[in-house]
């Protein structure tokens, strides 16, 4: 493994945690259902792909690099499914956005704790 | 075929079961497990006779030898055990048609067989093994399918039953899972004979004392020994009758096993009885349980709960057998564990066809029982005697060799406590007798008036279990000696 | 990691409400699968993973579909007996650890006492490089085939607690009400493409136990999951006309059957039960034989058993309304 | 190192502990289940912290590696959760019918209706 | 950097861990445990890597499966649930 591959690794991976470490900030702080699952889901997919790359730089044999795809796959397809699937069925149990002071916005049809 | 008798008694409900879940006919199924028992009950007999004349049987399973595979190690004891539950399994089931037809809605028949063998099978495999580790697993074998035979209960309170049961076993289970794990990183091993082998290197250390006493915690749990039988009563009553039949019989007897091989062929007499307070614990224990059980017995007004309280007072009366720590005291409870298991499977069979018949069995709608039911309540009076201790019934040989046992240790308050105890057992005894035979009988128009004597079945069963309580108190040669020669094995190795 | 372990147990006992708590239940098993990771335990964080984190927190919601999410506050006055009682345990269990060989030593009784010949011999008795699952599979074959029977087992209690009168004992559930299926475009395509990439995944893993982590039983576990997922977008009825109940049923027994039976061959062949090298001339290659043989089984039985437990709770969570 | 070497034990022993105490001290009948899981599990830890080798990899054999952690307790567990996930799923269908039959899932409610009948 | 990237999942999965805790409704849970799933499987992927050993990738593909597969499971279930409260409720 050269050198050069090393370093575009390592640079993979760092991105992809700088990546995490802002999709978690978001899910954190960020007022409502809607944003936090914006942050992660946003920052998931993506920094998903770079740490799987970074890895998958740093492999030399062919069994790992095929399951490394395949798990970057699934994520790539799976990911977006679920937060779909997420955001969907929030919207359908009557959870709404809020506006910036953190009020409901949109009056709710009935509440679901 | 010789050298493979060790495994059939296991292996035969073990894979029975689920070619009996392939049935679909519920008559086939019951017809098939009963064929399935009653070859197991031959092959534990034969098993039984080839120990007395070769000795401690071994048998590799897989072909791997004792420490790295797992090993069925068939000494008198487990023979013994082996013989009461495969023989008390088959009676059931051969006398369980009607009461199962009775009791279990026709789409659950089937897998109540199923799960009947699979108990079976599994408290078989904790009686034959000779691996700690496979004995939880065949603790958890015969523990699920127990759950679901008492969830089938018609009662709702079945349910309630059971799920208490189900908490408190898997603590249990998993008490003793922890205790094995102390083992096992003490010593490396897993075989019975090899920590035996290995335990006294390092048998005092807290970390031996500490798996010990979770092993005893979670076996007593499932012994139902006093503080810890709190899931009993209530499974013991709400279980179909058949089920309580063969819990009664079998499944404290098989814990009563485990806790006597973990004392005293794992951890070793001396660790076990002389280095620690146990002695004392278990005789307290087993007295309080005594009273207690007794007590509660005989206030209580239906004597299916009842009989179920009275189990916990004679699991009471084998842990004193076990903690005098004295040849004579194991002996003694070990016949009791063989008697026991007869009496309260007379009486739970008796009291399965008087709930088949009359639909309930509390004194109020048993008056006047002994009229209408005569052969079976003769029966239910028999097993009372025999749990009395009344001369001549096999109840009366285990409280004859527990209290000689106590006098031999020169206890004489606890010889006084155990007489008394039977005192106890009388008058819930009486009670019945009162109900039975002297009291009027209530409305006569309200039950059937004739042909109210259970089916020949059942019948003929329970007639077969009551005059083994006679039997075997006056011919003691199989459970007395076979305990005899189980309780020297056992201690023969540590005792000077 | 260990302190991520606490944390979400204490949060377990803090939170309140079910839902929220099978969350931590799910977490707790990936938690606990990732340090069995770091302690080696390959094939056992494999089965955690599909089980604790997997398999069981789905068991639990299709139980808290059908009895509500509600949880009462507890007692205040119930805290006490259990606080003695768990304060006592703890007390003789950190008793119990004090005399312990230390952790990761090599020197440990448990290191060298007999699981050394497993790692030094098994290459040449048994032939495949999965130390776990020779030992699984051929020196202790006998607890695995308990293990069959427990969940088979399960499989009994579980339908003989649920199963619906009049249906010869079997836990098909009568197709309920249409279910309002219509806004899962997405989700049903995507999933479709993805089931099948499950399916296959399951029998790489059942094959590939001699190799690497997986076996049977997470095979098993692998191929009900994509059942289950099938079921829970297409909904019961669907699923039960693809596999019917009453066939699962037979494979859950008709793979404990096959374990027994190879055991009964070796038998029949003059050895002792499970002895696999009975099975052909050449005893390394009757090892073979036996453990393919046996996971087959595994895998057959404990798919089954997932699949008709999954039924029979779904079945309950259509049919109660009535 | 000393103390590091029962750390790990001390925090399982901490972790059966939480489980066996959400066991005994909640009322719903769910919620006990999910502590009897939470307190196998944790002994699951205990085993394969007792399998643990420093230095050891998995014991997958391969060429050129000398140290291997103990499979034992590996298969042991493997049996220990499929024991696990059985007696859940049997616990959780006994808790469907009690809720079929009584309506609850509280261990008190049910406790006063039976007092009651 | 290995390891760096570990931590930083580690940190992840402790705001995930918390997020769960806090709520306030299910959602922001179930995407918690969604998120702390996806982390595992980088976890377990990145600590492949460290010790070595391509064989737990394995367990990483399962952690992703699995971690699909709850988060539908929970959604329906929430589902088939307000369905039939509205369906007992008409």
């Amino acid at each position: 493994m050269s050198t050069l591959w090393l370093w575009a690794s390592d640079a993979c991976l760092l991105i992809g945690s700088f990546l995490l470490l802002t999709g978690a900030l978001g899910f954190l702080r960020f007022p409502d259902f809607y944003a936090r699952i914006h942050a992660c889901g946003v920052t998931e997919t993506l920094a998903t792909g770079f740490v799987l790359l970074g890895l998958l730089l740093r492999s030399d044999d062919a069994m790992p690099q095929v399951k490394l795809v395949l798990i970057l796959l699934f994520v790539l397809f799976s990911s977006p499914t679920a937060s779909h699937a997420l955001a969907k069925a929030a919207w359908n149990a009557g959870v709404r956005p809020r506006d910036n002071s953190g009020k409901r916005r949109v009056s709710l049809p009935h509440t679901d704790p | 075929m010789l050298s493979q008798l060790p495994l059939l008694p296991v292996l035969l409900p073990l894979l029975g079961a689920p070619a009996c879940a392939l049935l679909r006919r519920p008559l086939a199924a019951w017809v098939f497990s009963c064929a399935v028992s009653v070859l197991a009950l031959a092959a534990a007999i034969a098993l039984l006779a080839a120990t007395w004349q070769q000795g401690v049987l071994s048998y590799a399973l897989g072909g791997w030898a004792a420490p790295w595979g797992i090993e069925y190690r068939i000494d008198l004891l487990n023979a013994l055990v082996l013989l009461l539950v495969s023989a008390m399994g088959a009676a059931v089931l051969l006398g369980a048609r009607a009461s199962v037809w009775r009791e279990i809605p026709e789409h659950k028949r089937t897998l109540f067989f199923v799960a009947y063998l699979l108990c079976l099978a599994g408290l078989l495999g904790i009686a034959a093994t000779g691996d700690a580790f496979n004995l939880f697993v065949f603790l958890e074998i015969s523990s699920l399918a127990t759950y679901a035979l008492v969830a089938t209960g018609r009662d709702r309170r079945a349910l309630v039953a059971a799920y208490n049961y189900l908490v408190m076993g898997t603590i249990g289970a998993t008490f003793i899972l922890i205790g094995i794990g102390f083992v096992y990183m003490l010593t490396g091993t897993l075989n019975m004979a090899d920590l035996a082998q290995r335990l006294p290197a390092v048998g005092q250390s807290r970390t031996a004392f500490a798996a010990y006493a979770f092993i005893v915690v979670g076996v007593c749990l499932k012994l139902a020994l006093f503080p810890l039988h709190l899931w009993l009563p209530g499974a013991y009553t709400r279980a179909p009758s058949i089920v309580t039949v063969f819990l009664a019989a079998t499944a404290t007897k098989v814990a009563l096993y485990v806790l006597i091989r973990f004392s005293f062929t794992v951890f070793q007499v001396e660790y076990s009885i002389l280095a620690l307070p146990l002695e004392t614990v278990f005789v307290v224990l087993g007295v309080v349980a005594v009273f207690a059980g007794s007590l509660v017995a005989v206030f209580e007004p239906d004597l299916k709960r009842g009989l179920a309280y009275s189990s916990v007072a004679q699991v009471g009366y084998m842990v004193i057998g076990v903690g005098l720590g004295t040849v004579a005291g194991l002996q003694a409870s070990l016949i009791h564990l063989f008697n026991h298991a007869i009496m309260k499977g007379t009486l739970f069979m008796a009291l399965a066809a008087v709930v088949l018949r009359l639909g309930g069995s509390t004194y109020a709608q048993m008056q006047g029982v002994g009229r209408s039911m005569p052969i079976t309540t003769a029966c239910l009076l028999l097993g009372g005697l025999s749990l009395i201790g009344v001369p001549g019934t096999a109840g009366f040989i285990s409280k004859w060799y527990l209290v000689t046992a106590a006098a031999d240790r020169e206890q004489w308050l606890l010889v006084l406590l155990i007489l008394a105890g039977s005192l106890l057992t009388a008058v819930y005894i009486w009670r019945l007798v009162e109900t039975a035979y002297l009291a009027p009988r209530q409305s006569p128009a309200s039950i059937a008036p004739r042909a109210l004597e259970a089916p020949a079945g059942l019948l003929a069963v329970l007639v077969v279990l009551a005059l083994a309580n006679i039997y075997f108190g006056l011919d003691t040669r199989l459970p007395v000696q076979t305990a005899g020669g189980a309780a020297n094995g056992l201690l023969a190795a540590v005792l000077p | 990691m260990l302190c991520l372990l606490v944390a979400t147990a204490i949060a377990l006992i803090a939170v309140r409400g079910l839902l929220a708590s099978i969350m931590l239940t799910s977490v707790y098993g990936l938690l606990s699968a990732s340090f069995f990771v770091t302690m080696d335990a390959v094939d056992v964080a494999f089965t955690e993973a599909a089980v604790g984190a997997g398999v069981s927190p789905l068991l639990l919601l299709l139980t808290v579909a059908i009895v509500g999410r509600r949880e009462a506050a507890s007692n205040a006055r119930r805290l006490v007996v259990p606080l003695l009682l768990v304060t006592v345990t703890g007390a003789l269990l950190i008793i119990g650890t004090l005399d312990m060989p230390s952790f990761g030593s090599p020197d440990a009784p448990a290191q060298t006492h007999v699981a050394p010949r497993y790692l030094q011999q098994s290459g040449d008795e048994i032939g495949i490089p999965n130390v776990v699952t020779s030992v699984l599979a051929s020196y202790r074959a006998y607890d695995t085939l308990g293990e069959v029977l427990v969940i088979f087992t399960a499989g009994v209690a579980v339908l003989l607690a649920l199963a619906p009168a009049g249906q010869g004992g079997s836990a098909r559930a009568e197709p309920p009400a249409p279910e309002h299926l219509a806004p899962h475009t997405i989700l049903q395509v995507v999933s479709k493409l993805l089931i099948p990439f499950m399916l296959l995944f399951a029998f790489y893993v059942q094959f590939h136990g001699e190799y690497g982590p997986g076996g049977g039983f997470q095979a098993g576990v692998i191929f009900a999951s994509g059942i289950i997922l099938y079921g829970l977008l297409y909904g019961l009825p669907t699923v039960c006309r693809v596999i019917p109940p009453p066939v699962v049923e037979v494979l859950a027994a008709v793979g404990a059957l096959i374990y027994g039976l190879t055991g009964v061959l070796s038998l029949l062949a003059g050895k002792n039960f499970l002895d696999y090298s009975a099975l052909a001339a050449d005893p390394v290659t009757g090892q073979h034989i036996g453990i393919i043989a046996i996971e087959l089984g595994v895998g057959i039985a404990v798919a089954a058993v997932i699949i008709t437990i999954y039924y029979a709770f779904a079945g309950r969570l259509h049919t109660r309304e009535d | 190192m000393d103390v590091f070497s029962y750390f790990n034990y001390w925090v399982v022993v901490v972790l059966m502990m939480l489980g066996f105490f959400i066991v005994i001290a909640r009322g719903n009948l769910v919620k006990k289940l999910i502590g009897l899981n939470i307190f196998q599990t944790s002994v699951f830890i205990l085993y394969i912290s007792a399998g643990k080798v420093m230095g050891g990899a998995a014991p997958i054999l391969a060429d050129g590696v000398e140290l291997y952690s103990n499979p034992l307790p590996h298969v042991l567990i493997l049996t220990a959760i499929v024991v696990g996930i059985a007696t859940t799923s049997v616990g959780l269908a006994l808790v469907v019918r009690i809720h079929a039959a009584y309506g609850t899932v509280e261990e008190a409610d049910i406790l006063e209706q039976d007092a009651t009948c | 950097m290995l390891s760096f990237t570990i931590i930083v999942i580690l940190l992840v999965m402790l705001v995930a861990l918390a997020r769960a805790f806090t709520g306030p409704n299910v959602f922001d849970r179930v995407l918690a445990a969604n998120l702390f799933g996806t982390k595992t499987v980088l976890l377990i992927a990145a600590i492949s890597y460290l010790l070595g050993s391509p064989d737990y990738l394995d367990i990483a593909v399962i952690y992703a499966l699995i971690n699909y597969i709850s988060v539908i499971g929970v959604l329906r279930v929430t589902e088939i649930r307000r369905e039939r409260r509205q369906a007992g409720a008409e």
